[in-house]
């Protein structure tokens, strides 16, 4: 699968990125006296990201299909001996719907945040950290090669960690930012040894080299490796088994960061760097496997998970979760196109449920607890039916955009004769349906159960338009893919390649399964949730320990606390305060006591006697003499 | 008075009728000598007759005698006469030269100190102790002029007899330094003078250039001769103070005037080791590769006992005395390389160890001068506060010392590194720099005590403008000669060079 | 010889010294101040002006001066600058002017301390120029003294005991130096010191003398470096030392020993470079690694900066014998990149601790909300010190890695793990100093002055310049760090490429 | 046997046993009698080895001179009621013989090995000193020795001016309160 | 003459040791002076013995200026002990050691 396009110069990529990084700078200096303009500055920045987006991919796809690249060097970042690494901003159709969606969906996400925001001190700083990211996404999605990808990688996990932990005040809010950031860290390092890896195999780190001459260069094993290290990168990344831990705690952060980062762009870097590195993986092949079962798994792992959350947004950041899951499913089964799909359609409606749990947050002064809820459905309609939307695409009810993502997926894996994955899939979409109707129902329906739930109120227009465009946008972008001719997926093509098609049952057989399953399993949450016929509680009652164990996550957290971190920590004080402080210090003073004690006992022999110096001095003699008496 | 009076016709050339003849009297060689003990002899006349006598005075007798003698050596330098006269007995070399010079100024520092210091307190003045030092630095360039075992022990005896007395010129303390001094001195002089019969016993002479001549022609006896370079070695090594034999030095460094502890500090090693090399470099040179086992064995324990010792010591003065002791094991590794790398060396070392002791030991009189124990590291708490002047005085002094660059220290130490390692002895030079570590621990000690203490109470520093003048002359000098040591290693060149 | 543009750099802060000694106490504290920031910062600009007059391709020494200083043992004045040590001296001549801003709040016996920081800035810069061994040995020594004096005359509780174990422990190691050096003086012939002299006449040493002189040598910059085992000083010294030696010492006097081991280890003894590579590259990863432990588990917040020293200055050992180009270049990058990141962090440290009164990570908390300006820098440091790409101390570390993974794959993979380490000690810290409850007491504080911002400004821009654009830097490194390549390891892979034939132009279209 | 012989072998044992004599005896006066007699052999050794004028000066210098002043100052301090003998010192004692045994050994290989046990001195030394022994030294001495004989004049002086300085009362003598002040620091200790 | 040098040069060395064990083994100042005495007296018997075996002068003119410097010493050290004794009414040496360590 070798890359062929030629590329052609485009002198205006390097706006996209500058434009949220410069309007970040002023906010993070002077955001202070902007006052409420720094979150217009910082909306329209995006905006205008997004007007020269559109304007740049309009431009490729007036281009035939093989020439649907565009690069431009701005200068040498790195460039020692014969190793070069360019700062080098690269445009193709898997970038073009990454930046469209991180500057569209971005500039929405702004814009609510102007209201969401709009009584907090601190908001300039919040709107830098933001459009920072959108810097760093951006260079990350069109980066050239992969330090600057790397660098894009690196960069939305400061702002993550910014973010994160925006309300520092509390400290459970800092915890989750450093967990998160030093979670992904891990997965970073991995990453890095594979960048290592592929300087050492190739001496660049440009995509271009790199994947012309892969199927050349690398053997199996070494694609092997490479590539599960730069999955190594994604899982964290992505948030993906064994490194989901972090994500649900990074909900501490105000919600549309959670709408952001969290669940729109950068949670799905690590989709987009295997896609971006679908060679390496191809020639491994292992690789692609692990995907698939890495995928399958969170998928599944993370639906149980959410189903017992009474936080409304650790329900989404599980979805999220599981949501990823199905999108390195789609990545393993070398469904490209699938998963960029599914990719965006996920920023449509996650994006939007965010902010719709976001919207009720804040109707409710700050409540996230589903327990508390109820009934909002009248008192927040706006809300309500955005949210619904949202909630019903990812629940693949149709024509939603969720609908068609899924069910693409479970098509390609029932055609591919991958029958397991396609039984767990359907699976994880029951869960996903009843956790998601179980959110609603205790959320909108039933009646109100705390006085912040009966005196909740609609939200500003400021917040619920974003909302009413993205609902808008998820009930509609199902159709852009329906469309066979204007494909949303087909940019892709040219550069990824076409699927082979294995054939099974038919798409109408499959969608009406996915569609009975999603029905059913809501029509099961509104059972024991909506109608009142079973006290919830008793049910949960019944369900213990699995629910307890599932609403922390299996205990994964409390595992890796025992078997990592805290013997980790042993060892480093171990380390600190034994190993260096006692014995390799203590070697060094010892040997400085030493001289000391001998200092201190030889200044004895100094008895002030001065028979003793006649002593000492008639010793001297005797044994130079002796030495004399040996010579003679 | 008489018994002077008749010691001097003694002295008087013997009659000219007499049988006996008498060698040529070449006087010019030993003029420094003669103005030293003239001078020395002027100022106890004047102290015997002049009712009260004055300190200024005194001390410009001495400083004249001094500056003659100093003059008369440096018109030695281009000598061009007999290289031994007066029979043999003295040699006219610029080997001497430098070291008369160096020694005369050494005494001059020793005289200005002495006379600012019983300036401060009338009571311990001493009008004798000029002419005690002129004493004394007439037998140290003797005994670096002289030619003859003999004399040398003469001159050894001179100038002992000399320290042993101006050791017990102070208070209460200086009197068990003096007699510790005198009973070790003796004690070590005889075996001294037993190693002087066994050179005659070996080779039937006691002259250095006949001694060398008759262990090169293998006519002397060699088991006597290295009987003879055993007792030797000692006798010098007590007089320099390496370890084993060192056993005095703290003590009597610590009791004696602080001036005479300048004076001999410097003076006595300068004078000791100078002997040493004409004795072990030019008479037992046939005997080298015997007795540099011995020089390399007194350097390690000299350097190890000394910087060892002194880390552990809470009184400045007995500080310095047992780095005295370190380094002199410092002179003596240069020394194992014995030719003229290693008299340079250590010629080199000596010179930049009397500036730096002397100049250490006159800040020494000055800090606390008026408490009970002004030596103690206690008095020296907090003196870069209290006298800001003094401490860096004393600081670069130390520093010197321990040979840090770029003071003179430093390129000494590089010296008699670079000539041991030279000889193949590079162990040696290892365990000195090893040994320099520890000594610089040893001088940290007071400096971190002058600058990051606090004073105690209401100590009282001397600050008069003379000695701290002198002692900084003597610091520009540790710099001077630190970054242009070419200016004393090209006259040391020159006067290496030890004819036979 | 072209002009003395080097021999001005190195001394005049030493006339500066005169200056304020001569002055005496007429000079008031505020004066020495401004005297000595304005030595300083001549000194500085004469550094640029010697950028000016360099040649960044030439790989040789530049605008050497040269004179004949103790004849008889053929010493000499023999300075000279190459890409390796441009950097450093530029690094060193940028940080003093920040220390003595950075200084300005010392108010105890003003005058000694600024004369004991421009005393060391000659000695430091004297290191850096040094093309004649005993030169060097000279200025390597006298950088002791001033900071002994900073340490113990100016720092916290346990002052003394730092300054002394400073001194001491730094001292013996170059104690080895000495020895080899004469040795090798003694034994190699030529009667010179001269660097580049004796590069050619120490090959003719046998072998194994050749390796103990290396391991002479090693001894005493490992200490500065410092390398594990030898670093316990540095944690002792850091903490109690006044901010701005910790600034300098981390800044440029632990760079006097990684410049050692490349100026002299590999220039005079290429074989034995090659034959203790390993071991050492160990030891640095080891370092790297438990630098990083023992940082984590500091509570001691310049400790913990001093123990990350420890983990970064592994990173320059490792590539520096790695002796391929991207780990070598990437090593001297790393040199000039931790200067400026952990001398940021020490800047911000002393700035808290001046506030705070604390160093204590327990005792802080919350600062952020207290001090935002203050935190954001300091944020910012802590990243630009965890390697975050774009930021300076990423693309040192970086080249290391790679230029090491492809010597030693282990090695390459120890060296990364301190990415997440760092990560871990940087932001724990960071969270406990500006997170969480204010403390009562902490309520109030100011956050940071224009002087401040003028101290810290430069420094963090910096960080952020060399992170976007090192090619500044490694324009002039390339040549000079191939050269020494190419002597130690002529037949070494001094790029990393292989197989590919890598299309240039393709990746830019 | 020869006379020579007979009178080293009564002599040497008795100047042996005068030293031992010396180093035994408890009161100081009988110690210094015994050096006395000591260097009485010691001057009948240099008869033997034909050096008259060393044997004049040895009585009148050593016996009559030196130790008369020796037992002036026994006598001037008072200090001849007899000496404590016990040793404080650890292994003072045995140290000292053995090292002193020990560096008999050295010198007595020494002289084997240079000497030689059966050497007997060479003729002929009367010829040497053809108007007699004093002549001949004096010949030697203002010949060859001229200058360190001058030289001993500066000895004497120095001498002379030491005995001055030290025996000057202006030498403060110790307070009551010193000599205390000392004996308490010795209890201390 | 029929007795060997060697027997006056050993006998000249048993005094210097006995003479070397005086000093160490005596706590009187005045003692261990005598004893100093006996060394060089032992000295001085081994110059003359060299001069008898040598056949020459030089040894006996050496023994004559040993004398001289004896005698100086002696001077000196008597006058040094009286002082002590005057400032502590004690010739023990082992009471004068307030300088040690």
């Amino acid at each position: 699968m070798v890359e062929t396009l030629t590329s052609h110069d485009a002198s205006v990529l390097w706006v996209i990125p500058t434009l949220p990084l410069a309007i970040s700078m002023l906010n993070l200096f002077v955001g202070k006296r902007l006052g409420r303009w720094a979150g217009v500055l910082a909306t329209m920045a995006v905006a205008a990201s997004f007007a020269v987006a559109v304007a740049s991919v309009a431009d490729l796809l007036s281009r035939p299909a093989g020439e649907r690249l565009a690069s431009q060097h701005l200068f040498d970042w790195i460039s020692v001996g014969g190793f070069r690494v360019g700062a080098d901003l690269r445009l193709d159709g898997l970038s073009a719907m990454m930046i469209l969606v991180i500057t569209g969906i971005g500039a929405l996400i702004h814009l609510y945040s102007i209201g969401y925001m709009a009584h907090d001190e601190r908001r300039g700083r919040f709107f830098a950290y933001l459009n920072l990211f959108v810097f760093f996404m951006l260079m990350l999605v069109l980066g050239a090669n992969y330090l600057v990808l790397y660098l894009g990688w690196e960069g939305v996990g400061l702002c993550s960690f910014l973010l994160i932990g925006f309300w520092s005040d509390k400290l459970t809010n800092a915890e989750a930012a450093k967990k998160a950031f030093i979670t992904t860290r891990i997965g970073d390092t991995l990453m890095l040894v594979g960048l290592a890896t592929l300087v050492f195999k190739f001496g660049t780190l440009d995509f271009v080299p790199i994947f012309g001459a892969a199927p050349t260069v690398l053997t199996k094993d070494a694609a092997t490796v490479i590539a599960l290290l730069l999955f190594a990168g994604a899982i964290g990344k992505s948030a993906q088994l064994p490194l989901q831990v972090w994500l649900p705690d990074a909900m501490a952060g105000p919600t549309p960061v959670s709408a952001l980062i969290h669940a729109a762009t950068m949670v799905t870097a690590g989709v987009y760097l295997v896609i971006r590195s679908h060679v390496l993986f191809e020639i491994s092949g292992v690789a692609l496997t692990v995907v698939l079962v890495i995928g399958v798994a969170t998928a599944l792992f993370a639906a149980t998970c959410a189903i017992a959350q009474v936080d409304i947004k650790r329900v989404l950041a599980y979805s999220t979760i599981s949501q990823l899951g199905y999108m390195f499913i789609a990545v393993g089964m070398r469904a490209y196109a699938v998963a960029m799909f599914f990719l965006v359609a996920h920023a449509f409606y996650k994006a939007l449920m965010f902010l719709g749990a976001g919207s009720v947050i804040h109707g409710m002064h700050g409540e996230q607890d589903m327990r508390q809820m109820g009934g909002l459905r009248k008192v927040m309609p706006v809300t309500f039916v955005t949210f619904a939307i949202g909630a019903l695409a990812q629940a693949g009810i149709p024509p939603l955009a969720g609908f068609f993502a899924k069910d693409a997926l479970l098509e390609v894996a029932q055609h591919t004769g991958r029958t397991a994955v396609y039984g767990l899939g359907t699976l994880a979409a029951f869960l996903t349906a009843f956790y998601l109707g179980r959110m609603l129902i205790l959320t909108f329906f039933g009646k109100p159960r705390s006085d912040a739930a009966e005196h909740a109120h609609e939200s500003s227009p400021l917040i619920w338009i974003p909302l009413a465009i993205l609902a808008a946008g998820v009930a509609f972008a199902g159709v852009l893919e329906l469309n066979p001719e204007g494909k949303l997926t087909s940019l892709l093509d040219p550069l990824l390649g076409a699927l082979h098609d294995a054939g099974g049952l038919p798409f109408a057989t499959l969608a009406e399964i996915a569609v009975a399953v999603a029905v059913v399993a809501l029509a099961i949450t509104w059972w024991i949730y909506g109608s009142g016929r079973i006290d919830p509680n008793a049910f949960r009652a019944r369900m213990e320990p699995m629910a307890t164990a599932a609403q922390h996550g299996w205990y994964v957290d409390r595992a890796y606390d025992v078997v990592f971190v805290q013997p980790a920590k042993a060892l480093a004080r171990m380390t600190g305060e034994v190993l260096d402080a006692k014995v390799i210090d203590g070697a060094v003073n010892g040997v400085a006591g030493l001289v000391q004690r001998a200092a201190a006992g030889g200044r004895l022999i100094q008895t002030g006697f001065v028979r003793t110096y006649a002593l000492v001095l008639f010793l001297g003699a005797v044994l130079v003499l002796g030495y004399i008496g040996v010579r003679v | 008075m008489i018994a002077m009076l008749l010691h001097l016709a003694q002295a008087a050339p013997t009659a000219p009728d007499a049988p006996i003849p008498t060698p040529a009297l070449v006087f010019r060689p030993i003029l420094p000598e003669l103005f030293l003990c003239a001078a020395g002899i002027l100022g106890m006349l004047y102290e015997a007759f002049a009712p009260r006598s004055r300190r200024s005075l005194h001390l410009a007798i001495a400083l004249a005698g001094l500056f003659g003698a100093g003059v008369a050596a440096s018109k030695l330098w281009n000598w061009t006469g007999a290289p031994f006269v007066l029979g043999d007995t003295v040699a006219a070399d610029r080997f001497t030269v430098v070291a008369t010079i160096v020694l005369v100024i050494v005494a001059a520092f020793g005289c200005i100190y002495a006379a600012h210091e019983a300036g401060r307190d009338e009571a311990t003045y001493r009008g004798e102790f000029y002419p005690l030092i002129l004493f004394a630095t007439a037998g140290m360039t003797l005994i670096v002029a002289a030619n003859d075992l003999i004399l040398v022990f003469l001159a050894l005896e001179i100038l002992s007899l000399s320290l042993y007395v101006l050791t017990g010129m102070g208070g209460r303390r200086s009197s068990e330094a003096a007699m510790k001094y005198f009973l070790l001195g003796a004690f070590s002089s005889a075996f001294f003078l037993y190693g002087v019969a066994m050179a005659y016993g070996a080779t039937t002479s006691t002259k250095i250039t006949a001694i060398v001549a008759a262990l090169a022609g293998q006519t002397g006896s060699q088991s006597l001769a290295l009987l003879a370079m055993g007792l030797l070695a000692i006798g010098f090594g007590f007089k320099v103070s390496a370890a084993p034999f060192h056993m005095w030095t703290p003590d009597v460094y610590q009791g004696a005037p602080t001036p005479v502890v300048a004076f001999m500090s410097a003076a006595t090693k300068v004078a000791a080791f100078f002997a040493l090399m004409r004795v072990f470099d030019v008479a037992l040179q046939p005997l080298t590769w015997d007795w540099t086992p011995i020089v390399y064995a007194l350097a390690v324990v000299s350097v190890l006992t000394g910087a060892v010792l002194a880390a552990a010591q809470r009184d400045v003065k007995r500080m310095l005395a047992y780095s005295a002791v370190a380094h002199a094991g410092f002179i003596l590794a240069g020394l194992t390389s014995a030719n003229t790398t290693g008299i340079r060396a250590a010629m080199f070392y000596l010179i930049a160890y009397s500036v730096m002791t002397v100049g250490a030991f006159g800040v020494t009189m000055l800090v606390a001068f008026k408490t009970e124990e002004p030596s103690s590291y206690d008095s020296y708490e907090g003196l870069a506060s209290r006298s800001p002047g003094l401490a860096a005085l004393l600081t670069v002094f130390l520093l010197s010392l321990a040979g840090i660059p770029p003071t003179v220290g430093f390129i000494a130490k590089l010296t008699v590194f670079g000539s041991a390692i030279a000889a193949g002895n590079w162990p040696l030079a290892l365990i000195c720099v090893i040994a320099s570590v520890i000594a610089a621990y040893a001088y940290l000690r007071v400096i971190l005590r002058m600058y990051f203490r606090a004073p105690r109470g209401a100590v009282v520093d001397d600050t008069s403008l003379v000695p701290q003048i002198a002692g900084l002359v003597l610091a520009v000098t540790v710099f001077v000669l630190g970054v242009f040591p070419r200016l004393l290693s090209g006259i040391i060149e020159q006067a290496s060079i030890l004819r036979w | 010889m072209s002009g003395h543009v080097l021999s001005a750099v190195i001394f005049l802060p030493l006339l500066g010294v005169l200056g304020l000694v001569i002055g005496g106490r007429q000079i008031t504290d505020a004066g020495a101040r401004w005297i000595t920031l304005l030595v300083t910062l001549v000194t500085f600009s004469v550094s640029l002006a010697m950028l000016g007059r360099f040649t960044a391709a030439d790989p040789g020494y530049q605008l050497i001066e040269q004179a004949s200083w103790v004849p008889g043992i053929g010493l000499q004045y023999l300075i000279g600058v190459d890409g390796i040590s441009l950097w450093l001296v530029l690094l060193t001549t940028f940080l003093f002017p920040i220390s003595v801003l950075a200084s300005w709040t010392v108010t105890a016996n003003v005058r000694r301390y600024m004369v004991a920081m421009l005393v060391l800035e000659t000695a430091v810069l004297g290191s850096f120029l040094a093309l004649d061994l005993i030169l060097f040995f000279i200025f390597f020594e006298a950088i002791l003294v001033p900071m002994y004096l900073l340490i113990g005359g100016w720092g916290g509780e346990r002052r003394v005991h730092a300054a002394l174990k400073f001194f001491l422990y730094t001292m013996a190691g170059s104690a080895f130096l000495l020895v080899a050096i004469i040795f090798l003086y003694a034994k190699a012939g030529g009667g010179t010191f001269d660097v580049r002299t004796l590069a050619d006449t120490a090959a003719t040493l046998p072998l194994a003398t050749a390796r103990w002189l290396f391991l002479g040598f090693l001894v005493a910059f490992a200490v500065k470096v410092p390398l594990f085992p030898l670093h316990t000083w540095l944690p002792d010294a850091h903490t109690e030392a006044p901010t701005a030696a910790s600034v300098l010492l981390a800044g440029v006097l632990l760079k006097v020993g990684a410049y050692g081991l490349i100026r002299f280890n590999m220039a005079l003894f290429p074989e034995a470079s090659k034959h203790f590579a390993t071991p050492i590259m160990v030891l640095a990863a080891i370092g790297i690694v438990y630098g990083a432990v023992c940082a984590i588990s500091q509570r001691d917040v310049k400790r913990l900066v001093a123990y990350s020293s420890v983990s970064h200055l592994g990173f320059v050992v490792l590539g520096l014998f790695a002796f391929t180009q991207q780990a070598v270049s990437g090593s001297v990058l790393q040199m000039v990149n931790h200067g400026l990141a952990t001398g940021a962090l020490f800047l911000l440290v002393g700035m808290l601790y001046e506030r705070t009164h604390t160093r204590q990570l327990d005792e802080m908390g919350g600062l952020a909300s207290v001090m935002p300006w203050l935190l954001g820098f300091f944020l910012f440091a802590v990243f630009a010190s965890a390697g975050l790409p774009g930021l300076n101390s990423f693309v040192g570390e970086f080249l290391v890695i790679i230029g090491t993974f492809a010597i030693s794959h282990w090695l390459g993979v120890a060296a990364s793990i301190a990415v997440v380490l760092s990560a871990i000690y940087l932001l724990w810290s960071y969270q406990r100093v500006a997170y969480g409850a204010v403390r009562d007491e902490h309520r109030g504080l100011a956050d940071v002055s224009a002087r401040e911002v003028v101290v810290l400004a430069p420094v963090l821009a910096l960080l952020l310049v060399f992170g976007v654009y090192p090619k500044m830097l490694t324009s002039a490194i390339d040549p000079a760090t191939a050269r020494v390549i190419e002597h130690v390891a002529p037949d070494h892979p001094t790029t990393v490429v292989t197989g590919v034939e890598v299309a240039d132009e393709g990746s830019r279209g | 046997m020869p006379l020579d012989n007979v009178v080293f072998w009564v002599f040497a044992p008795i100047s042996i046993a005068a030293a031992v004599g010396m180093l035994v005896m408890r009161n100081v006066i009988h110690s210094a009698l015994f050096l006395v007699v000591n260097f009485g052999c010691i001057a009948v050794m240099y008869l033997l080895l034909d050096a008259p004028f060393l044997f004049a000066v040895q009585i009148v210098v050593y016996a009559g001179a030196i130790m008369v002043l020796f037992l002036f100052v026994i006598m001037l301090l008072g200090v001849d009621r007899g000496d404590v003998r016990t040793e404080r010192l650890f292994l003072q004692r045995p140290l000292a013989i053995v090292l002193a045994l020990a560096f008999l050994a050295e010198v007595t290989v020494a002289i084997r090995a240079g000497v030689g046990f059966s050497t007997l001195a060479p003729q002929g030394f009367e010829a040497l000193q053809p108007t007699g022994n004093t002549q001949a030294i004096a010949e030697v001495l203002f010949r060859d020795y001229f200058f360190p004989f001058e030289v001993t004049s500066i000895l004497l002086i120095v001498a002379a001016i030491a005995t001055m300085v030290l025996a000057q009362r202006k030498v403060r003598a110790v307070t009551q309160a010193e000599l205390v002040a000392t004996s308490e620091a010795e209890v201390a200790s | 003459m029929r007795t060997p040098i060697a027997y006056f040069l050993l006998l000249a060395g048993l005094l210097f040791a006995m003479g070397t064990v005086g000093v160490l083994v005596n706590r009187n100042a005045l003692r261990i002076f005598m004893a100093v005495e006996l060394q060089l007296n032992a000295v001085n018997l081994t110059l003359v013995a060299f001069a008898r075996m040598h056949n020459d002068l030089t040894g006996q003119v050496l023994a004559f200026f040993s004398m001289v410097v004896a005698a100086a010493e002696v001077v000196v050290g008597l006058a040094i002990i009286v002082s002590i004794y005057r400032r502590r009414r004690s010739v023990d040496v082992d009471d004068v050691r307030e300088m040690r360590w």
